[in-house]
Order: structure tokens, then C-alpha cells, then sequence
């Protein structure tokens, strides 16, 4: 009762400070301090993505689905490369340099050079996002399969299970807490990967919606997109969190 | 206590390995030995831990190793597992050397390590799943045992939820369900209150009379020692080696708890403690 | 209106690649794609949108059958250290529409005022050589200039931003203006220097299109020319057309560009898409006379008006 | 243990706080008391831990609590530090009301809780970087009390270099950089090896018999209990209360060892362990 | 003296495999299965990075100065914010939304804005910066700060210690290896944000070299500047690496 009131008294803060402050926002638009054309007023640019929804819908529809195969496939992949990399030395050894250094080239110079090998199909956008989610759930996965309590892989060690068995059983679970870190870190940024993708070249999608609009000058139609691709990458961190606390039941500090 | 005695039947019943083909007694210590070990030495880095420590256990013998803090004795015991590699030195179990192999014997380690992601009842039965029981197996047998280790109502708790003796309860309980023919126990009674110690200790009995083990037990309470070994190993400081052995008269168990209370064991009790401080008299170590 | 789709099956698939996002450069595309005039020569096309002009690289590399692109890109792509193998088929603008813009505010009567002023463009060395090459005509001192990559941020909101004068598409930004009612100071390319009167934007195809699929090519710009050619007779509905691909573009704006350039798209040709071979070898001398290229272009490599239709 | 009693004299130089002024018999537990325990109930969610705990500890007296493992003894020492809220109850420090406030008590925890980016000597200094010391003196009083504890030459290990014994005798020397009028011990001697513990037993002696603090500790060791203690607690098994107090006759600390060792203190010894057995037998919980 | 020939020859392997990687790349190129202008050889970016590097140099310093103010501004800022998220409630309440918020906006949208709302000078490349690496380090070091063993806390508690003295004897030492994460990532990606930044609009930098690369069809010298960006982003990480080994020695998993 009492937590459920405290909840419900921080959230109504919350929603306080941020109105107030969207308040500001809309008074220095409205009244010319700030010129609508650099910054649009909150109200013209909530207004727009009501009303332009149905214009919009397809674009991202486009979008999620390269957001999923994306994060899908980077998972998977992830998971695969870090138990991989934890296991043999010599895979860690020629991968881990390799990723570091894929994430030290910019994206925006990436996304032109997969279009170019990949073509304008879903593909490229999915390797974008793929690029983008890869490394934090490999990179986290791996690090938690590492710090795995020594003590724990010689209980059962000592009870003579094997290595395949202390990977599975005794360090995939420790990890559990690193990989949802690197989950949620990839949930926040796979909408924007897939919007970068986009936004480089393509037919549909919200970043193809985007350069559209900012081309045309129509600034509120891009801040009515920034607030769906916000939205959506919200809810994508929200549905994690929730799987976190879902499997992970014995784990009382899941937070975003 | 009593309670311990009405559910020894149940206890016997789920035991495996380990022929249980009546009690016999210290007799067999002329066959060869269970558990050998010869001239293990141990540094990590510049500290030299263990210096040339060998040890033999017979079958159904109940050792106990007794040493100063830091002196070795986790170390050993984790070679002897085949966790750890020893620098010099060799373990034999039955004669096979397993130097370095693990899964030949029931390690009882210091910290009680329930898994934080498995429920106690899943921590309990891990031995079980290991060795390739059924899940649903393997949760009976563990659940059947619950009272006797007095966790009853807590099978689906996890272990954050557990105070520290529960935990250590918990953990005894998973060795239990690892029984193997020889069995190392680094401190297992260490957070538990006297009663529950005391308990623990009679059930214990009852359990190496069912089962017969041969077990190593490090300790650092004199008295459990004395209670339940036939022998007594005494570690020096560290650098560790054997200072010595006591022979314990008699049969090890319940009856020698008066024997122990009413001074009966002064003799031996004093040879030990004298044994443990020469350790320090040697100025080996500036530990208290 | 937009014709049914139900023959798709016996349509081949045909892309083209933008220069930008869908504006009044692109109508002829979008016109003859409403009117169905591709479908009547069996093609169903397919419009794709990069922002960073890659156009030509994804040309070269067999991404799209045909896209927009400008004779400068062209003749970079030429002479590059690894040229691509790209050749432009058709102009779709007869003269250079583009030049400086400025506001009235900046004091900027003629090129030489460029001294001391900053230019916003999109970074390249050629932009670098056509503000030389203007001052070097009246007499100003290029080394005053400062120059700023602007990338995508736009025409006013660069002013504010303390540029004084940018490189614009008269057709678009400058109708831009007119329509908002804002002043602005316009120095054509063509008025400065007639070498700079070359064709842009061109549409552009990769050599082994026009070896393999020459028949492909010749009724996509069979179908093109007669989307061109209709703009230049309906510019109100062709601006439609436009707007039905792009509905973020005011449509005001659409009309009053379409409008201009229905005067452009043939001006004094013969007929749309033709080009010269004089303003080839023009142009690409002038950016070889002004260091940008590692080698002279030949001008028969870089275009050709083989697959425009006759008459 | 010579050693400790060469030692004194330094040791008692470096004690802070606490009127040492010469050394006085139990008859001032006349006086008000040190710390008045009153009413504490606690519950987690819907485990109730403290049913209704009260308790006294008059000035210089030294009282032990004992009670099954799981009963709620540290969540009790954790109240009485003002480090967690009771849900009904008071503590009262030399009258004053103290509940939920810090600082009044020094409290050694169960765990050994070095900070593990300090050296063992910053750990140890730490009370007296708290109190305002400058780092140096700091570093020269705790460098001081090392080989008194055993940890000579490990001044710049970090504590993940030190055995489980050693660490539990860095927590020591820090507790006793922090000396209040009020100690709270929970299970000190937890880790430490039989000799170890009784050094640590007689040092701890002649530290009380200079400080005079009030001390209250918590032991699952009834021997350990009955030769520190000037009274007992006896707690019952989870919900926890007072199910009754044993005073032990006499002066406390080595003397009494003999008295124990001879069997002269068997009656109390047994009180004790009848008293603890009863909670179990009262069904209040399943506990062994 | 083992372990010194064990990192020898793991070097060694790491440097075979990958040049086994790199000499299969050259000959696709080489032979033409791939064509230089979509994807130039090895070789010729080596030579090429080598040759120009005087060209490259000044652009160089450039972004390499807005990398610097922006990790320094980002990092004192990100503490200072964990350090107020962590001791006051209402400050979490309202911030903490707002950050994941901020992640979640393209940064390809947000730079042009920058640059319109701050011009182009260096002010916007290193907004960009700090937004690329203030989250990271902040949300890192707060999650230190909260996952602070209780038990230590009220072990400064129980010698009477304070809330501040708590805040940074106790908890900001128990946050370090999580804020050392944050650096580490925050350092992966400065050089990128920066990039983006002079990508988008700017005068000088290795971002404005490299568009001026891509539109001239210089495609090997856009591989030069990212050779260069790789390098510098892989430098600052070691640097990391180095600060962390120093200023936590008790931590013996200091690693990538
Ligand atoms: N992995 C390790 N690296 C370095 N030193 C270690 C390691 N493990 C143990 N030591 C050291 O070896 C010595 C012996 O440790 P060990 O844990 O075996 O002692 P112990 O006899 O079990 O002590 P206790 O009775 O306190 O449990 C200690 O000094 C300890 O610091
Ligand atoms: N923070 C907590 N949240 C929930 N339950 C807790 C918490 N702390 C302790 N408990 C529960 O409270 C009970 C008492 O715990 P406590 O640690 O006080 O026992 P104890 O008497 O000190 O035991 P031991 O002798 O084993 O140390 C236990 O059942 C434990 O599971
Ligand atoms: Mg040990
Ligand atoms: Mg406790």
C-alpha cells in the first residue's frame, strides 16, 4: 500500500518536473524567444504525430522489423561469439580486437558501404542494427562468463561435471546479470541503428521519413518522428526489463 | 535430537554408493589406503603455503586436520580435490593416482557457494542433476530430506533469504546428496550455534555409520575434532607441514562426547593444544 | 491518378536511385511513374532515396539501374585513382540553374565581396574552385574566404549561423525564397564564367548496363523523356505527380519551381537529354586547369546520348 | 600469548576513550544501565524475525547471546547500532534514546567487511580517518597493533591477499581502533583456528580489563560464551525473544577456563544447553 | 618469464590471424573479385594513410580537441550527475527518464540542430561528444554508487561516519570499476560523436576530410582517416586501461 503510494506520488513528481519543464519549452516558442523553424513548440509537434500517424505507421513499421531480425540475430550471434570466445582462447585472442575495432569506425560511414555490398533491401539496415547491438550483449556476456565466481566453477568441477556443464549450468547463469546489461544497452540504441541505416539511404522507414522531412523544412515532422523512435526504444528497454525480472526472478535489483 | 534418531530410517534409505554392508570396525585401516597423499608443496607467487605436507587415509576412517588460520588447510584440501595443481607432490585415491582430476571425491568447501540463481530445493539437488537425475527426481529426493536438515518451508526460498546458518545447512545438505566414498569437509559446522552443531554432529555419526566413508575434516574446534576422528592430523603454520598425529582411543561418536566432558580426554586434548602452540614457539610465524 | 498494379508479373523491375530527396528535378520520373508511361514500355520502377550522395558508387556497383547525378560527380568518378566505370545518358537540366545566394544584409554586390565572408557548402574541393575561379574573374582574393562544411542543415538556418553565401539550386532554394517572400542576392554560375555552364543534374548508368541491358535503358528513357516533355507542358499537374511521392514538400513551393523549370528542362535543345560534347570537354578542362582531377577527362568515356530516343 | 602480556603495556598506551581508571568489580551494574534494549520487534515482509527482544547491559559488564542459528541475533546487533529501524521497540544508550541513530555503539559484524581498495593497514586506520586523525598518525597507531594481531608484514596487502583467519584479524584490530564505551561483537571468532581463538580470547581479556567498555557479544560458542561472560542471554529460535538470562558466578577470563576445563562449571554449562533445546522443543520452529 | 613468452606468442597469433585475414582481403581486391572503387586494398590504405598523413595531421588535432573537451566536460559532468542521482531522490526522479530519453534520439538528427542551435564552430562537436559519453559513464557510475554493498555502508555508518563521508570514502571507491566501465565505452566512441559532428557541418576535422574523400571518389582515403579514427579510439581505450590499473591496484581484472 505504501509502496504502491510512494510509487504513485514519484511518478505524479516526475510527470510534474517534466511538465514544467515542456511548459518552459512551449512559452519560449510561442512567445519568439526560440523561432519555431529551429525549434518547434511541444504542442505543434505532439499535434503533428497524432495527426500524421497513419502517415507514419508504415515507415515504422519498416523500421521495427528491421529493428527485430536485428536484435534477434545480434543476440543470438552474441551469445554464440561470447561462450566462444570465453571457451577457446584463441578465438578471444583474434575476435576481441576485431570487435573493438569494429565499434571505432563511425557507422555513418559503415551503413553507405553495406548498402553498396547489400543493396536497398532489409538487409543492410539489419546489419546496422546488428552492428550496433553485437557488441555491448557479446562484449557484456563475455565479461560476466569471465567474472564467474571462481569458487562456484570448482563446486561443480568438484562434483565432477564437465566443462560444457559448468558453461551452461554454473556460468551462463552468473553472466545472466552482464547480458541484460548489454540487452538493455542494445534495446536503447537498435532504433537508432535502424534509423541511421535508413536515413542513408533507402525506400521506406523512419529515417527515409526523416531526411524527407527535414529536407522539406517541416522541423515538426521530425521531432514528431524523434518522438516515436523515442517511444518505441523506451518500450523495447521497458519489454527487457521485464524479461529481466521475468527469468531472472532471484535477481532484486533490476533497474533500468 | 531425537528428532535425528526417528528419521535415520529415511536418511539410510536415500544414501547411494558406498557399500553399506553393516558396521565394521577400525580394523580395515590394514587394507590400503583410501586417500594418499605424498609430498604436496604449494606457493602462490613468494608465499610458500604448503611445504611438504603427506597424509594418508584409510577406508571408513574419520580424520581430522587441525591448523592455524592461514596456514594451508583450504589450499590442501583443494588440491586434494583436483581443483587446484600442487607444485611438487602427488594424490592417490585407491591407488589410481588423480593428481589434478576432479569428481573422485565429496569436497565440502569453506564457503557454503549456493548458486544465487537456484532455489534452495534446485541448490540442493545439483549434485543429482549432475550426475544425470531427472529434475523431478531430483527434487524429491532433496525435498524428503529438508526436515531432518531443518530447512522445511524454505525449499522455495533463494539462498538471499537464508541467514548464514541455514545456508551452511543447506550446503551440508547438497554434499549429503554427493555422497562419495571419501569425503573432504573444510569447516562445514563454522556457522552454525552450539546446539545445532551438536545435532549436526550426531547425525553426522549416524550418516558414517550408514555410509562408511572415509573422511577428511578440517576444523579449527578442538573438541569437534577429538568427537568425531580416529585420528588427528596437527598442520605447523604456514608454511604448512605435518607436525604430527594423534590417535584417538576407542570408538569415535556420541560415546565419546562424555568421555570428553568428564575430562577422561584431558591427556589428549593437552598433547594437541601443545602440539598446536609449539607450531607458534618455532617462531615459524608471528601470528598470535 | 496511380494505374492499377495487376500486370506487375510481366513487368521487369527497374531502379532509380535519387541525387537527394524527391524534388522538382526528379518530376520527369514521377510523372511518367503516374501517367503509367513505364508500364506501357514494361518496366516497374522503383525510386530509392540515399541522403549522402552515393548515387554513383551504388550505380558502379550494380545498385540500381540508373540514377541522378551531376556532370562534376561524373567527371570526378571518371578520373578517380580508381575510376567508375559510370556514364551519364541523359541531362535533365539544359543549362546550370545553380549559383551563389546571399542576403542583402551581408553588403555582397559582386564575387569580389566574397573576400572576408564565409561560405557554407558541402566540403567539397570543387566548391572551393568555383568561388576561385568567380573571384579570380573580378579580381578577388580567394585565400580571404572561410569555408564551412554545412552538411545538412539548411539554407536560412545556415544565415543564422554566421554564413554569409551558399551555393544553390535557383530552381528550388531560389523559388524557395520568392515564394516566402524573402529577398536574397543571386550570382548565376553561367554569368560569371561560361565554362561552368555544364549539365546538372545528368541521369547516370553503369557501363555494363548499357553493354547488357541497352534495350531496358532505351524505353526507361523513352518513358523518362516523355515525363519530362509533359512537365514541361503541365508543370501544375506535373507538380502533383511530385507531391503524390513526397507529401512533405509545401506545394506551393513545388508549383512555382515547376514552373521555372518548365523553361529548363530543354530550353534550346533539340530535345530533352541531349548533351554536347563540347561542354564535356569544357568543364572537365576547367576542373583539370583548377587541380581537381589527377588526369584530363575524355569526354567520349564519361556520356553518351546512344540510348535517348530518336526524332 | 606471551606475547600478548609482553604487549600490554603498548596496547594500553594506544586505547582511546573509556575511563581506564584502574579495575573495578561487577558490583556497578547497580548503576544505570550502559544500553537498554526495550520491546524490539522486527519483521521481513512476513518473516518475523524479533518477536519482543529486551535486554540490559549495565556499565563494564560483559554479556553473551546466545540462540540458534537464523534467530535474528545480527538483525538484533543491527538495530541496536542504529544501522536499521525496529518496527516497534527503543534502544536507549546511557539514557539516552538512540534508536535508529549511529555512531553511540562500536560494532563488529559477523562478516569481516575489509574495503577491498584499501591496503590492510588504511582498513584498519579507517575509525581513525572517520574520527578527524591525519592519514600519517592514522597508518603509524594501526601499524603499531600488527604484530599484536598476528598480521606483521602484511601492512600493504590488500585484503584479497590474506587468508579468511587473517582477515577476520584485520576486522579486529579495526574494531579496536574504534572503541567506544558500548561494543557489540557478533561472532568474532568466527573463522579462527582453536589456538588463534584462545589468544584472541585472552587478549580480548586484558583489552576489556583497560577499556572497561560494556561489551555484547554474539557466539554460537556456549564454552566461549560461559569464559567471556559475566551473564548470558539465551534467545528462543526464530520469532526470536529472551527465553531467559544465566548469570555466571565469579570474575570472568582465564580463570575461568580452568574452572570450565575441570568440569566445576557443568551445571551452568548444561542450564545453557537445556535452555536452548527447550525453544527447539517448544515446536516454535523445525529447526534441528 | 613465462608469462612474458605466453603474451609474446598469444601476439603473435592474434598478428597471424590477422594478417592472414588482411592478405585475403588484398587478393580479392587484388584479383578483382571485389572492385577497388567499392572497397580499396589494404595495401593501397596503408600506403595512402602513410602518404597523407601531413594532410591529415592538422584535421587530425582538430577533432582530437573536440574529443578532449568533450570527454573532460562529459566525464566531470556524468559525475557529478551520478553523484546528485544517487544522494537525491527527486533529482533520479526526474533526470534519469530524460537521460535514456536523450539516448534514444539519433544523433544524425541531433547534430544538424546543434549546429543550428550553437553555429560551427567547436561548441556542437563537442555537444555531440559529451552526448555520446556523458550517458554511458554517468548511468555506469550511478549503478556503482547504488549497488554499494549495504553492509559497507553501515560499517562507515556504525564509526559514525556521515552521509557525505559515506558517499566518498565508501560508495564512490565501490564505484569505480563501474565508472572505469563507462570510460571505457565512453572512449570507444568519442572519436565517433566527433567524426559526426564535423560530418554534419564544420570547417576542419577528420570528419570534414572525410566527406571531401567520399564525394571526390578518394574511396582509399576515406579508409585512411578511418584507419586513423580506429587507432586514435583504440589509444584513448588503452589509456583508459592504464589509468584504471593505476588508480585501482587492488583490481586485477582490469582488462578490455
Ligand atoms: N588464490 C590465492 N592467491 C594468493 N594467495 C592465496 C590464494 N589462496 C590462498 N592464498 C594464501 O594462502 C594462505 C593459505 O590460505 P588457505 O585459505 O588455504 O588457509 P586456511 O588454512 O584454509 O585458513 P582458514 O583457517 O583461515 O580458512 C593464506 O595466506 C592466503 O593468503
Ligand atoms: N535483509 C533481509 N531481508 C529479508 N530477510 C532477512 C534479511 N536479513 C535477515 N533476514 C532473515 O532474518 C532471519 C534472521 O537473520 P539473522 O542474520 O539476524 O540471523 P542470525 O541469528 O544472525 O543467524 P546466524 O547465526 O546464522 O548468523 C533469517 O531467517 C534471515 O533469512
Ligand atoms: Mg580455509
Ligand atoms: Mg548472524
Amino acid at each position: 500500500m505504501i509502496v504502491g503510494l510512494q510509487r504513485t506520488s514519484r511518478a505524479l513528481f516526475t510527470a510534474l518536473v517534466l511538465g514544467a519543464l515542456f511548459g518552459l519549452w512551449e512559452l519560449l516558442v510561442q512567445s519568439g524567444v526560440i523561432p519555431a523553424f529551429i525549434l518547434p513548440a511541444p504542442s505543434g509537434v505532439l499535434l503533428t504525430a497524432v495527426n500524421s500517424f497513419s502517415r507514419i505507421a508504415p515507415h515504422m513499421l519498416i523500421t521495427l522489423a528491421a529493428v527485430g531480425y536485428g536484435i534477434a540475430s545480434a543476440f543470438a550471434a552474441a551469445l554464440v561469439t561470447a561462450l566462444l570466445m570465453h571457451r577457446f582462447r584463441s578465438v578471444r585472442i583474434v575476435l576481441y580486437p576485431l570487435l573493438v575495432i569494429s565499434q571505432t569506425v563511425p557507422l555513418i560511414v559503415l551503413a553507405p558501404l553495406f548498402i553498396l555490398w547489400f543493396g536497398f533491401g532489409i538487409l543492410p539496415k539489419v546489419l546496422v542494427v546488428i552492428l550496433v547491438c553485437f557488441f555491448p550483449i557479446a562484449v557484456n556476456t563475455l565479461e560476466g562468463l569471465d567474472s564467474t565466481d571462481r569458487d562456484i566453477t570448482d563446486l561443480f568441477a568438484s562434483m565432477g561435471a564437465g566443462g560444457l556443464r559448468i558453461l551452461f549450468s554454473a556460468k551462463l547463469p552468473a553472466a545472466l546479470p552482464h547480458l541484460f546489461s548489454g540487452l538493455k544497452i542494445a534495446a536503447t540504441y537498435s532504433m537508432i541503428g535502424a534509423v541511421i541505416g535508413e536515413w542513408l539511404g533507402g525506400t521506406k522507414g523512419l529515417g527515409v521519413y526523416m531526411v524527407r522531412a527535414q529536407k522539406a523544412f517541416a522541423i515538426d515532422q521530425v521531432f514528431a518522428a524523434i518522438l516515436y523512435i523515442s517511444a518505441i526504444s523506451i518500450s523495447l528497454l521497458l519489454l527487457v526489463l521485464f524479461l529481466q525480472r521475468l527469468i531472472m526472478p532471484w535477481h532484486k535489483e533490476a533497474r533500468l | 535430537m531425537n528428532f535425528f534418531l526417528n528419521n535415520n530410517a529415511a536418511v539410510m534409505e536415500k544414501t547411494e554408493g558406498g557399500g553399506s554392508d553393516g558396521f565394521q570396525d577400525r580394523q580395515t585401516s590394514a587394507l590400503a589406503p583410501s586417500l594418499r597423499v605424498e609430498g604436496i608443496k604449494k606457493s602462490y607467487g613468494n608465499l610458500k603455503v604448503l611445504e611438504d605436507v603427506s597424509l594418508e587415509l584409510n577406508p571408513k576412517e574419520f580424520v581430522s586436520v587441525l591448523g592455524p588460520s592461514g596456514c594451508g588447510k583450504s589450499t590442501l584440501f583443494h588440491i586434494i580435490a583436483g581443483l587446484d595443481l600442487p607444485d611438487a607432490g602427488h594424490i592417490f585415491v585407491e591407488e589410481d593416482e588423480v593428481t589434478g582430476r576432479t569428481g573422485r571425491v565429496s569436497y565440502h568447501q569453506q564457503k557454503d557457494l549456493l548458486l544465487p540463481w537456484k532455489r534452495t530445493i534446485d541448490n540442493a539437488a545439483l549434485p543429482l542433476r549432475i550426475s544425470g537425475v531427472s529434475r523431478r527426481r531430483a527434487r524429491e529426493r532433496a525435498r524428503e530430506l529438508f526436515p531432518v536438515f531443518g530447512l522445511e518451508g524454505f525449499e522455495q526460498s533463494y539462498p538471499s533469504e537464508l541467514s548464514g546458518g541455514m545456508r551452511q545447512r543447506a550446503a551440508l545438505l547438497r554434499t549429503y546428496l554427493f555422497s562419495r566414498r571419501i569425503v573432504l569437509l573444510d569447516e562445514p559446522f563454522g556457522a552454525l550455534d552450539a546446539i545445532t552443531r551438536g545435532q549436526m554432529h550426531e547425525w553426522l555419526c549416524s550418516v558414517l555409520r550408514d555410509l562408511e566413508p572415509a573422511a577428511l575434516l578440517v576444523t579449527h574446534d578442538i573438541d569437534e575434532a577429538i568427537l568425531l576422528s580416529d585420528r588427528i592430523y596437527i598442520l605447523s603454520p604456514r608454511p604448512a607441514s605435518v607436525m604430527g598425529d594423534v590417535d584417538l582411543p576407542g570408538r569415535r561418536g556420541i560415546h565419546r562426547r562424555e568421555a570428553l566432558e568428564s575430562g577422561e580426554l584431558r591427556g589428549i586434548k593437552d598433547r594437541i593444544t601443545r602440539l598446536l602452540s609449539q607450531g607458534d614457539n618455532d617462531g615459524k610465524n608471528s601470528a598470535l | 491518378g496511380r494505374s492499377e498494379k495487376e500486370a506487375t508479373g510481366s513487368l521487369e523491375p527497374f531502379t532509380v536511385v535519387l541525387d537527394w530527396v524527391p524534388n522538382t528535378n526528379h518530376t520527369g520520373v514521377y510523372t511518367a511513374i503516374e501517367k503509367g508511361y513505364y508500364r506501357e514500355a514494361g518496366l516497374e520502377v522503383d525510386v530509392v532515396q540515399p541522403s549522402e550522395s552515393g548515387t554513383e558508387m551504388l550505380i558502379a556497383s550494380g545498385n540500381g539501374d540508373v540514377g541522378f547525378s551531376h556532370q562534376e560527380y561524373v567527371t570526378y568518378a571518371r578520373t578517380a585513382k580508381e575510376p567508375l566505370p559510370i556514364k551519364a545518358v541523359a541531362a535533365i537540366i539544359q543549362h546550370n540553374t545553380s549559383g551563389f545566394a546571399t542576403l542583402p544584409d551581408r553588403n555582397i554586390d559582386s564575387p569580389k565581396d566574397f573576400e572576408g565572408k564565409t561560405y557554407g557548402g558541402w566540403g567539397t574541393e570543387l566548391e572551393d574552385a568555383f568561388i576561385k575561379a568567380v573571384m579570380d574573374k573580378v579580381g578577388g582574393d580567394f585565400s580571404k574566404v572561410e569555408i564551412v562544411n554545412v552538411g545538412t542543415t539548411d539554407f536560412f538556418g545556415s544565415f543564422r549561423q554566421g554564413i554569409d553565401f551558399r551555393w544553390i539550386f535557383y530552381g528550388w532554394d531560389g523559388i524557395r525564397a520568392e515564394v516566402k517572400d524573402r529577398e536574397l542576392e543571386y550570382f548565376p554560375l553561367i554569368e560569371v564564367d561560361p565554362r561552368l555552364d555544364y549539365y546538372t543534374p545528368v541521369l547516370i548508368a553503369s557501363e555494363s548496363t548499357l553493354e547488357n541491358r541497352p534495350g531496358r535503358l532505351r524505353r526507361f528513357l523513352e518513358a523518362t523523356s516523355r515525363g519530362y516533355e509533359f512537365a514541361v507542358d503541365n508543370p501544375r499537374q506535373a507538380a502533383g505527380h511530385l507531391l503524390a511521392h513526397a507529401d512533405q514538400i509545401d506545394p506551393e513551393h513545388a508549383r512555382a519551381s515547376q514552373e521555372y523549370l518548365a523553361e529548363q528542362y530543354i530550353a534550346d535543345a533539340p530535345r530533352w537529354g541531349v548533351m554536347k560534347e563540347e561542354v564535356w570537354e569544357t568543364f572537365g578542362g576547367f576542373m583539370y586547369e583548377y587541380g581537381l582531377l589527377a588526369s584530363r577527362l575524355d569526354a567520349q568515356e564519361a556520356f553518351t546520348n546512344e540510348f535517348l530516343p530518336e526524332q
